[in-house]
């Protein structure tokens, strides 16, 4: 513990600027807001934060390696209609569940083929799978909500466990998985050397074929996990579910620290920056603040953040 | 289904090429709109070819101005428009006017006079209609017209919006000068956000809150789901606008206790049907009131309400 | 040389963070000599010159320019006052022309306010070719080799007529012609009596050249003296703290088995019909000149390029690599010519380096062996004498000799029978050199096939059992230990029958 | 002009695999509408394309500089309220512009600014600025449209000159200037070298504070041309005019051929990227193609043309 003190003084752990910001703001607004330190309101905080978390933590993957996913969205969107129409017409929940994450999981590993086979920019085959994606889902959702979804699907999103809402644990799980990926597997390692030089990842060995399918698909069963959560807790299938989340994650990422140049970023960050964000969100509402003065917050909140971050670096 | 084949016949010829442009392809309200409009295709094969077009959002005027000039260059008999701004399309409208096309504006007027009809709701009037069902419910629950009503709103920056947010606000302040309508909450309209602003409403003013408007189908959703949630449907009353299965469901499970129901079907249908009366010399009125009809836990399994709420029901095609 | 100082600097003081580079050194320069800067890797030469240039700024000391007291905080203020620079890393614009770099941030203006195209391009192309380099100068630079590229650099700072001109090892890069092209410009400027900063490890360069020479070892002033009046040994005792006779000198083996047989490579447009073979235990040395196609045949055998005919056999065995991960599996560890883009992470510690082709072995499941993974970077770090303060620091901060080493230790954790070695010395200073030279000694030792690629001549006469020689991707000779001749292989290497 | 079709053959014009691309569609949209190539529908074309190509235009400063500016939409909406809010103050029409001009192009400034001196990468501070600057006009226009224009400023946008919309011919002034800054001019060619090599522009006396300014003042310069284009041609200020206007105008600049590394890119490119992107939507309008699968189209349509884009270049 003592050994943890230290590293965090000595400005070695990663995320300790972040936790620091984090603090600092959950005081003012303790302070403020009296209803900000609730049990409800923290519930309220984590639900809200968990289905963009899921998103953001399989960004990270994607900017780590030097890439970026403007596509989560649309294919978040194409999870929950797929699965809820899946649904309805009848088929097991389990089923519905899996072939929406396969299909994801596909979109996802089609971006990887048009960066890696096509040596696409990421920004633009992205750019390309999300307006494209999202008109999936639009011409065979015709626009429409999807509702009539089984009693037991949507509960799942109203469960609390251990007064824990359970999307929650859902994403914990997500965060408890691929932290282990990141830190702890030879996938996790060839991630960043290839975020960090792709020439010598792929000079040293590494298939960074095969890295670059991994690392869209995994973005794209995020998206999946995001999407089934988020029809689940709105109990319907929604066409424009996701709509401009690409920014949001990736908003995340960079501020807990991930580099759009590649080779940093962390999945405990990510989780500090979506909740960083949220909490300022959630606070402004509590406050009754203007909500354009509220978004004009965010937008400065997000630059500062990340300004106070790269001081901080650059004085260690 | 839409007639995708490319000649239409000479003018002056069946079938008449009507183009049909909606706000936004994005909801279920313009897909509503659609369905009437290519029931009327399906109705009279002979008589219309009706083709659709939208931009993917509400938000971009720019683009469906760009559409309508695409679909005036294409020479239609008459054209449909649900405008987005009410000054936008003059120019082209007034050319497309100008040159012989039918033109019918719906759900929103457009300052000229070259059109030769206009169709829709007064959202003025829909949103004091909201105030009045929750003021309604608020006696019918015991609750006392004191404290704060909260308003979830689509999206900042968008005129029918604004004028159901306006109408909303002014008749509850008749209606009950002791509540304070607080400001707008904007959600983008994510189902998501409007949920999360409902939660946070909630936490923030607690048992002050007493009553919430939802300007659109996606905030109402949101919301729903928030008082259901935490069942608060006794002590918050919720009034939305428009209609979706999720509303309904929320209507039937009284969580959402009203919501003003436009009849976007009947935009379409009429609309298509106005063309087709302008372009064989026949005349119309200035302004046809489309309507709009509270529908609540009383009424909602009426059948002559089930057009109005889930016109897909009605798809012929 | 005059009576006062050019340029003069004391106690100067510059810290990194985490890092002193620069502990109070002195250092000055008259018109007209010719000063020699030497130390080890990480010694703080380049941090000098920056310091001079206003790259970087100071925590202390004090610089005069002509015996007045000048604070130079921006690059901008010492172009004013006279300083110019050819900076250690090819600082040069890629995407833009020959002549743009040229001018870089010096572009020339018509009347109307635009920039005098007709000038730039005129400029340039005469000033190359009073150089004797005759060029397109509307050409980009990246396609220039690495050597014209770094003759362009040196012209172009020339070319601003400043009083004060640094070389920061300039001859990395340039064959033995246009290291005459560079002195004879460094005798031009001296005649002019422009003071002059020679920065190089190759010792050898300083005594053709420099007057005087200021020897630095982690961040401290050493010693300056008439380069006169010191001999080659003293320089490196003075500059690695201990004696260094002959460097190429190390235990040659009798070689064993065929390891690698080549017959009739060709990839279309870089080389064609390379036949060789390397034996277990031997050096085989690679000579020619820079841009002969050497690197291409390598990253062909290698697996990081396409073959367009040709086989391969290692071991006996046949052998068709598709990607480098074949190659990897054969044994080969490519140690390339460029360590800072093709063969390191920067921002990944040395640990994770090391380790980098090696995580397929030291998994279970797929999770690494941490235990495996930092026994593995401490043993390299230590066999190499890898300079860092521990295993996680990033290899970005390390030294170029330290950063090489990492390379090398990564393909010996691999376990690599066939090791390639490309321009494995550029760079590095003279201790870390002679490291570098015991440690092929030893893999040659160990029974394994040792390839080196070298520019530098003596090196690969002083290191080879055989040696292949390359003119324009065409192998003109393979030469036997005893058969070695400067003359021969020049000749050779440059296509003369 | 044989020396001209030499270069385009040998593959030395940046531009050249683009416009045979577009060479393509047209002729495959001439034959397939025969309204296409008729001159009212080639003047939409334009009027369509100018204020997307102007922001397109600015945009290309930014991405050739290696940085990205997604604030372009949220700019360009600055511009669109405050020249109304002003114009129906009572100003006069060129004193409403200028004050929209100087406005805007401060918040590129500010962009620069954090960029350089706050070291927060372009994407983080571009993304905080169009959160703060969206809600800024939300907040200042109370989110409405702002009516009541005098009429002859609305008229500009109407108004066609040679039987071309006005419209085209800012458009053309502001390719036409930006042409010669970037190929003529100390500034331009010093955006390029900065964007190739940050490094090497810096120790070669390049003073890349201004230069940053520069380059992120000029993308808001151009954004409030667009808007105040919109407006005309709208005839209101629209509180949510541009949004999503970052992405078109990045999709242009890369189609284009821009790399989003920095260091490549060309005016004209930007052009023929936001006409082939245009002429796509127009076409597909014309052909009454489904919206949705238009959408899908205009996805695939840009992935690919890069995807062709690259191929060619790694073939020459
Ligand atoms: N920007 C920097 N940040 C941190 N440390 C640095 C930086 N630049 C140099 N150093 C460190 O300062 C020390 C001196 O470096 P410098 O580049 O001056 O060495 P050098 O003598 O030029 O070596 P070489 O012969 O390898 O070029 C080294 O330890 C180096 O790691
Ligand atoms: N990036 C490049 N673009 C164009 N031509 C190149 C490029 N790199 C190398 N070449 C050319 O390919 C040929 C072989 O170069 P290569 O680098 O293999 O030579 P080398 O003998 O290894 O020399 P070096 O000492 O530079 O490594 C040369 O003609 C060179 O100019
Ligand atoms: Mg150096
Ligand atoms: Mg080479």
């Amino acid at each position: 513990m003592k050994k943890l003190i230290n590293k965090f003084k000595e400005g070695k752990i990663a995320e300790g600027n972040l936790i620091l910001i984090l603090i600092a703001i959950i005081i003012l607004l303790a302070i403020f807001s009296p209803k900000f330190l609730t049990a409800n309101n923290i519930k309220n905080l984590v639900r809200q934060t968990s289905i963009i978390g899921v998103v953001a933590i399989g960004m990270t993957f994607v900017i780590i390696s030097g890439g970026i996913d403007l596509s989560v969205g649309s294919i978040l969107g194409v999870a929950s209609i797929i699965s809820s129409m899946l649904m309805v017409s009848g088929l097991p929940i389990f089923l519905a569940i899996i072939v929406a994450m396969v299909v994801c999981t596909l979109l996802g590993v089609i971006n990887g083929i048009i960066v890696y086979d096509g040596k696409v920019p990421p920004f633009i085959a992205t750019l390309g799978m999300m307006t494209a994606a999202r008109g999936i889902v639009m011409l065979i959702s015709n626009a429409r909500m999807i509702a009539g979804l089984p009693r037991t699907f949507s509960n799942f999103a109203q469960i609390t466990i251990l007064g824990m809402p359970s999307l929650f644990f859902v994403w914990l799980l997500v965060i408890i998985a691929t932290f282990i990926v990141t830190s702890q597997t030879v996938i996790g390692r060839n991630l960043f050397a290839f975020g960090s030089n792709p020439e010598a990842a792929r000079l040293s060995g590494i298939n960074i074929r095969t890295l670059t399918y991994f690392i869209y698909g995994i973005s794209g069963f995020m998206c999946a996990i995001a999407g089934i959560l988020m029809t689940s807790r709105l109990s319907n299938g929604i066409p424009t579910a996701g709509t401009g989340y690409e920014l949001d994650a990736i908003a995340a990422a960079v501020v807990g620290g991930a580099s759009l140049s590649g080779g940093s970023g962390t999945i405990i960050g990510t989780v500090l920056g979506a909740l960083l964000i949220a909490i300022i969100r959630n606070g402004g509402n509590l406050l009754g603040i203007n909500p354009f003065i509220l978004q004009i917050s965010v937008g400065v909140l997000i630059v500062v953040s990340v300004m106070i971050d790269q001081r901080r670096k650059a004085s260690v | 289904a839409a007639g995708q084949q490319e000649a239409a016949g000479p003018a002056g010829e069946k079938p008449y090429e009507i183009a049909v442009i909606i706000k936004a392809t994005d909801s279920d309200f313009w897909q509503y709109l659609l369905v009437g409009a290519l029931n009327y295709e399906v109705e009279n094969p002979d008589l219309v070819n009706v083709t659709t077009y939208g931009p993917p959002s509400e938000a971009d005027i720019a683009q469906q101005v760009t559409i309508l000039e695409d679909v005036i260059s294409t020479n239609p008999d008459g054209i449909v428009i649900a405008s987005t701004s009410s000054d936008a399309t003059v120019p082209a409208l007034e050319m497309a006017y100008d040159k012989g096309i039918a033109i019918i504006t719906v759900d929103n007027k457009v300052n000229t006079d070259k059109v030769h009809s206009f169709l829709a709701t007064d959202n003025l009037v829909g949103g004091a209609m909201a105030a009045e069902k929750m003021v309604e419910y608020m006696k019918a629950e015991g609750i006392a017209l004191k404290g704060k009503v909260g308003i979830v709103s689509a999206m900042a920056g968008i005129q029918v919006l604004t004028d159901r947010d306006g109408g909303f606000t002014a008749r509850l302040n008749e209606l009950a000068p002791d509540v304070e309508v607080l400001e707008p909450r904007y959600i983008d309209n994510d189902i998501v956000k409007a949920l999360s602003a409902t939660e946070d409403l909630i936490t923030t003013y607690g048992d002050e809150l007493i009553g919430i408007f939802a300007d659109n189908n996606h905030s109402a959703d949101g919301a729903a789901r928030a008082i259901g949630e935490q069942k608060l449907q006794n002590k918050i009353i919720l009034t939305g606008y428009d209609s979706d299965p999720e509303e309904v469901a929320a209507i039937k499970a009284g969580v959402l206790r009203a919501i003003m129901v436009q009849d976007p079907y009947g935009m379409g249908y009429k609309g298509v049907d106005s063309a087709v009366k302008v372009i064989e010399g026949g005349s119309l009125p200035e302004f046809v009131n489309t309507g709009v009809v509270a529908v609540t836990k009383e009424n909602v399994n009426d059948s002559d309400v089930q057009g109005v709420l889930d016109p897909y029901s009605m798809k012929k095609y | 040389m005059g009576d006062t100082a050019f340029i003069e600097l004391n106690q100067i003081v510059k810290d990194f963070p985490g890092v002193k580079a620069l502990k109070g050194v002195d250092f000055s320069v008259y018109p007209g000599e010719v000063h020699g800067l030497i130390g080890e890797n990480g010694a703080g030469k380049s941090t000098i010159i920056k310091i001079m240039m206003g790259v970087h700024q100071k925590n202390s000391g004090s610089i005069k320019i002509n015996g007045d007291e000048v604070i130079i905080d921006n690059i901008i203020q010492a172009g004013r006052l006279g300083l110019a620079a050819v900076y250690q890393d090819l600082n040069l614009a890629m995407d833009l022309s020959i002549g743009e770099n040229f001018f870089i941030g010096n572009l020339p203006k018509k009347k109307s306010g635009l920039v005098n195209w007709k000038y730039v391009y005129e400029e340039t192309e005469k000033t190359l070719k009073d150089l004797k380099i005759v060029i397109d100068p509307r050409k980009k630079i990246s396609e220039l080799s690495p050597a014209m590229q770094e003759m362009v650099a040196i012209a172009k700072t020339v070319h601003l007529n400043s009083k004060l001109v640094i070389f920061d090892e300039p001859t990395a890069l340039l064959t033995n012609e246009e290291v005459e092209i560079l002195f004879d410009i460094i005798k031009t400027l001296k005649k002019r009596n422009v003071a002059i900063v020679y920065i190089s490890h190759r010792l050898e360069e300083i005594f053709d050249i420099c007057d005087r020479v200021t020897i630095f070892k982690d961040g401290e002033w050493v010693d300056t003296t008439d380069v006169e009046e010191i001999d080659e040994d003293q320089l490196i005792n003075k500059m690695v703290g201990r004696n260094i006779t002959e460097m190429y000198n190390i235990g040659h083996q009798s070689p064993g088995d065929d390891v690698i047989r080549v017959k009739n490579l060709t990839r279309e447009g870089n080389f064609q019909n390379i036949s060789f073979d390397v034996k277990a235990g031997e050096i085989f040395g690679f000579f020619g000149l820079v841009g002969s196609g050497r690197t291409e045949i390598m990253r062909a055998i290698f697996g990081a390029d396409k073959l367009t005919s040709g086989s391969i056999e290692l071991n006996g065995k046949p052998y068709k690599p598709k990607s480098p991960i074949d190659g990897i599996k054969k044994g080969i560890g490519f140690l390339p010519e460029d360590r800072k883009e093709q063969g390191l992470a920067l921002a990944l510690s040395v640990k994770h380096n090391i380790n980098l082709s090696s995580y397929k072995d030291i998994n279970r499941f797929s999770f690494v062996d941490k235990k495996q993974e930092n026994s593995r970077a401490d043993k390299y770090i230590d066999k190499m004498s890898i300079k860092t303060p521990s295993r996680r620091q990033t290899v970005g901060n390390l030294s170029g000799g330290n950063q090489q080493k990492v390379v090398i230790g990564k393909w010996l954790c691999n376990d690599s029978n066939i090791f390639i070695f490309d321009e494995p010395t550029v760079g590095i200073d003279v201790g870390a050199k002679r490291e570098i030279y015991k440690l092929m000694e030893e893999l040659a030792a160990a029974g394994k096939a040792v390839i080196l690629i070298s520019s530098y001549l003596p090196e690969v006469m002083g290191l080879s059992d055989r040696m292949a020689v390359i003119y324009e991707g065409n192998l003109t000779a393979v030469l036997d230990r005893k058969d070695f001749s400067e003359e021969r292989i020049l000749k050779h290497a440059s296509g003369i029958k």
